[in-house]
């Protein structure tokens, strides 16, 4: 485990949290929460636990977008904050 | 509401920290979650159930009542996005619009009527109708048999490699669901028809109770593979390794099946017809 | 054959909830049929598992043969025994009653409301009967995400109570998880029994405190203990009615259960009582709760919404009496479990009768129920006395434990909180039964509806026997309190409480 | 001062997970985007997923598929070589209840646009109080 990269991804993780909520556009906050769900995906994958990561990467970054994104495409973009 | 939320944000952050104070030092192999209960999977799991990838005989063996829950869970999911989402089909079908490939004129088809010209010269238009990207339908086309092989290494692999069941049982979904987003849904559904998933969804969770139900008939306990030996070769070590395979298999079906019966009703709101 | 009773009680609605599922694409009629045999079997088998449990036959399955500290068990005791029979006959009688309710409202989505249903009460006996911390998790999130989807099916609101539900419901369930994750980074293990006896050299870490109180945050999410039930009376107000007489009286009854097993088995009754000190903090919430959902009662104008302040106060009873820490208030709190469960049921069938007859329960649609609806409003009758405490019906019994409870361990402001409580049901139930004898029909409506009008019909048989069931078996579980008593809960006390 | 550095160096994973878990809290209860929330809802069930994974770390050690031979031969297998995985398989099962509660949470979002237009709650409860 290289801690640089470590702390690297650990903070990009939380940038991508704190974006993913802030975002003013919908479709904007699905594409960040997977990109968040990535990330999160390395970190496990770095920490050894490579089936938790495996599943992320296909459950979280994967279906769970798309799930987010049907749901935008079938109600709004829209958000006030 | 934000300052509330605030609070209880702050609150529940300073109980946490209070307690980090006292836990082990991270990554520390001599922390009482590494020496209790762990070890004993590390070290007898290839003596016991022959699966080198101990997540996977833990997942599926040692702690399958879980996982057999788990995966119930995720049927549950699915039935609730049926029951939720899905529209009756209407007895008369709503009118729909067909553009004439080669000339580009649009003809509007009213309730039950049909086109006498052949159909192929013809495809139907959605009211949310997005032109469709031929570099993207063609390079999907080539890529989900490789994805569907993959799904189905993962799940066959699980015992010795990273994977199992689940991410097995969701990339073949996704390679579905990728289906009806390059092309559309309809496409994808005639490929596989809603009762098909369903049904998947359905009896792979049947193949792992059945198994669990199965040891219970040969009387054994609920889920102790061993009771399989008189059924398979290779004696009770072996007769818990393929149980995991046929359980894995199971899991594999029934996330499959939901992932892309979720995804229909989402992207559909539930009428089937047209959608992302 | 006793041996497999835990493995069945699972395997039995499991399997038979997904041959509902496949029957309704191949054979719909089928259905309810099967729910109906599946809710039957586990209701036999955990009928069968008390009577084990009485007899003293211990009942311990280990699930794929592996050991404790390894494998998932199953552990049957007093309590948990009591508690079985009650979930599997509360699922078993709503089921019968809600046959008529379902083919009126959604007829074309019989299937998955079975399946679902039945899942649910899976759920629910397997957070009863499990000894492992995690596998409690797993079953808590089946009953959650079952729940979820029954009670958006409602009309109006629902979808968007159901929604703050699983907000407020995932809060809880992630706070459980979390606080079995700080059980198990300090002690290694997830079996109930395992921590137990690895927690005591423990107490003073900071670890066991912070996981005990979120764990006891989370449940009280999920069971709606009074400031945290603010997702509770919509949630159950909008779910249909076959839905919400399921949901209300299992789904708080058994979080309550949970706690009662969360401070027993796992963290002890020496660490919570003697080491944190908590009780006396706890027992005044609890009589906040109390008195926060009588007042909230008596402000509402929907006979159903008000059942759900009811509802709210009377998790305050159970939670206060555990935590009151003595021998009466703990049969107290144990019998109220039984009792409430069933007076729940009881209230809202019967309102689950007068929405099927009216269309809705609010005060406006009363008026002359008595005469058009007798058997519903009679049962209504037996109900309320039973949740307001007159003694042929079990109510009573258990609140009496309760305040002798309160007095023994000299906590008056209980005791006066009980007692209020009990007041403000008095009037609650009598401005209805007011409402409904002597208001004359037809005052608030036009005068196009006659008095033999379809919305003035009594509730068909299917409804009024599961009603007249439950309404019978509150007077006769008044009568045998005291065998109860004595040969089940009596023996789940423990140690340090006599 | 040194201590408290060393406290935060060692454990700073610890620190991650609880920073995630009031980011995802906060949008579960201050949002007021219905959808926001649910990716809030998603944001605080990871958190608790990590919090487990950095349980089962162990420093030099690797992941927890055992070595071995073609005929299943094996050297004497020492725990401390392996990452713990125990909390592996339950945050398995805690993933794809995850991804269960989000189905479910959307497929609801979805009814509640379609009876409300809007998403934000704020507009929806006005629209409640009108009617």
């Amino acid at each position: 485990m290289i801690w640089q990269l470590d702390l690297l991804i650990l903070i990009l993780v939380v940038l991508c949290g704190i974006g993913a909520i802030m975002i003013r556009d919908l479709l904007g906050t699905a594409i960040l929460f997977g990109a968040y769900s990535f990330m999160m995906c390395l970190l496990w994958a770095i920490m050894g636990a490579v089936d938790v990561a495996f599943t992320e990467a296909s459950v979280g970054a994967g279906v769970s977008t798309v799930f987010f994104v049907a749901t935008v495409y079938h109600t709004t973009r829209r958000t006030k904050d | 509401m934000k300052n509330l939320g605030l609070l209880i944000v702050v609150l529940v952050g300073a109980v946490l920290i209070y307690a980090t104070t006292d836990f082990p030092p991270f990554g520390d192999p001599e922390s009482p979650a590494s020496l209790h209960v762990s070890p004993r999977y590390l070290e007898n799991s290839l003596e016991e159930t022959a699966v080198p990838n101990v997540v996977t005989s833990v997942l599926v063996d040692y702690r399958g009542l879980d996982t057999m829950f788990e995966t119930t869970v995720v049927f549950a999911a699915g039935v609730a996005c049926f029951l939720l989402l899905r529209v009756p089909r209407r007895r008369t079908p709503a009118p729909r619009q067909y553009r004439h490939r080669l000339t580009g004129l649009t003809f509007r088809i009213k309730d039950g009527g049909e086109i006498s010209l052949p159909l192929q010269e013809f495809e139907p238009m959605e009211s949310i109708w997005t032109p469709h990207d031929f570099i993207i339908e063609k390079v999907c086309c080539y890529l989900i048999p490789f994805i569907q092989l993959f799904g189905l290494f993962v799940i066959a692999h699980g015992h010795h490699s990273p994977g199992g069941g689940f991410q097995g049982g969701v990339i073949l979904g996704a390679s579905i669901i990728l289906l009806s987003l390059s092309h559309d849904l309809r496409t994808a559904l005639k490929r596989m028809g809603e009762k098909t998933s369903a049904l998947f969804s359905t009896f792979g969770v049947l193949i792992y109770a059945g198994t669990g139900a199965l040891c219970l008939l040969l009387g054994y306990n609920f889920l102790d593979y061993q009771a399989l030996d008189p059924l398979l070769p290779g004696g009770p070590v072996m007769a818990r390794y393929h149980g995991i395979l046929l359980v894995e298999v199971g899991v594999g079906m029934a996330v499959m099946g939901t992932m892309i019966w979720i995804f229909r009703n989402l992207a559909s709101r539930g009428r089937h017809e047209e959608g992302l | 054959m006793s041996q497999y009773y835990p493995a069945l009680l699972i395997a039995i609605p499991l399997l038979a909830a997904l041959f509902i599922s496949a029957s309704g694409w191949l054979r719909p009629a089928l259905c309810f049929p099967l729910a109906l045999t599946a809710l039957g079997g586990s209701l036999l088998v955990s009928l069968g598992l008390l009577s084990n449990v009485i007899r003293g036959i211990p009942d311990v399955y280990l699930f794929g043969g592996w050991p404790p500290p390894w494998g998932i068990y199953y552990r049957v005791d007093h309590l948990s025994a009591l508690v079985l029979a009650v979930v599997s006959i509360v699922g078993f009688v709503n089921l019968i009653a809600a046959r008529p309710a379902v083919e009126k409202e959604f007829p074309e989505k019989a299937a998955p409301f079975y399946t679902l249903y039945v899942l649910f009460v899976t759920g629910l006996l397997g957070m009863v009967i499990t000894g492992d911390a995690f596998n409690l998790y797993v079953l808590l999130e089946i009953a959650a995400i079952t729940g979820y989807a029954l009670i958006a099916l409602g009309k109006g609101r629902a979808p968007l109570s159901s929604l703050h539900y699983i907000f407020m419901g995932t809060i809880g369930a992630c706070f459980y998880l979390l606080g079995v994750g700080y059980l198990y980074i300090i002690t290694g293990s997830l079996n109930m029994e395992d921590i137990a006896r690895l927690l005591p050299p423990l107490y003073e870490s900071k670890v066991v405190t912070v996981a005990f109180v979120i764990l006891m945050v989370g449940i009280w999410l999920k069971m709606g203990f009074f400031p945290l039930h603010a997702w509770l009376p919509n949630a159950y107000t909008h779910a249909p009615s076959p839905v919400s007489s399921l949901v209300a009286p299992l789904m708080t009854k058994v979080m309550v259960y949970v706690m009662i097993r969360m401070v027993l088995t796992v963290f002890t009754v020496d660490y919570a009582f003697l080491v944190l000190k908590l009780n006396d903090a706890v027992v005044w919430l609890a009589v906040i709760a109390i008195v926060a959902g009588s007042l909230l009662a008596l402000a509402e104008k929907d006979v159903k919404r008000m059942l759900t302040f009811i509802v709210v106060a009377e998790v305050g009873y159970m939670v206060g009496g555990f935590w009151l820490g003595n021998r009466a208030g703990f049969i107290g709190a144990v019998l109220h479990l039984v009792n409430d469960a069933l007076m729940t049921l009881c209230l809202f069938l019967a309102v689950g009768n007068i929405v099927y007859a009216k269309g809705n329960s609010q005060w406006d649609s009363l008026p002359g129920l008595f005469r058009t609806m007798p058997w519903t409003m009679g049962a209504l009758v037996v109900g309320a006395l039973s949740i307001i405490g007159v003694p042929p019906t079990c109510g009573f019994f258990s609140k009496w434990y309760l305040l002798l409870g309160a007095i023994q361990g000299g906590h008056y402001g209980f005791l006066a909180a009980l007692l209020f409580s009990s007041l403000v049901s008095v009037v609650l139930f009598f401005r209805i039964f007011e409402i409904s004898y002597f208001e004359p029909f037809g005052a608030s409506h036009g005068p196009d509806h006659g008095e033999d009008g379809p919305a003035g019909r009594e509730a068909p048989l299917g409804m009024l026997v599961p009603l007249w069931m439950t309404a019978l078996g509150l007077v006769l579980l008044g009568l045998y309190t005291g065998e109860i008593v004595d040969r089940v809960i009596r023996h789940a006390v423990p140690g340090m409480m006599l | 001062m040194e201590e408290v550095l060393r406290l935060v160096v060692e454990r700073y994973n610890y620190w991650i997970y609880i920073t995630l878990m009031m980011i995802g809290l906060y949008a579960l209860i201050a949002k007021n985007n219905l959808v926001k929330k649910i990716v809030g809802m998603n944001i605080f069930q990871t958190a608790v997923i990590l919090f487990y994974v950095s349980i089962g770390v162990k420093k030099g050690a690797t992941i927890p598929i055992i070595e071995h031979n073609y005929d299943m031969a094996h050297q004497a297998i020492r725990a401390a070589d392996y990452v713990n995985p125990l909390p592996h398989v339950l945050m398995l099962t805690a993933i794809v209840v995850s991804v269960a509660t989000l189905g479910v949470a959307l497929a609801i979002t979805i009814m509640v646009y379609h009876r409300y237009l809007t998403l934000e709650e704020d507009e929806i409860l006005k629209q409640i109080r009108e009617s």
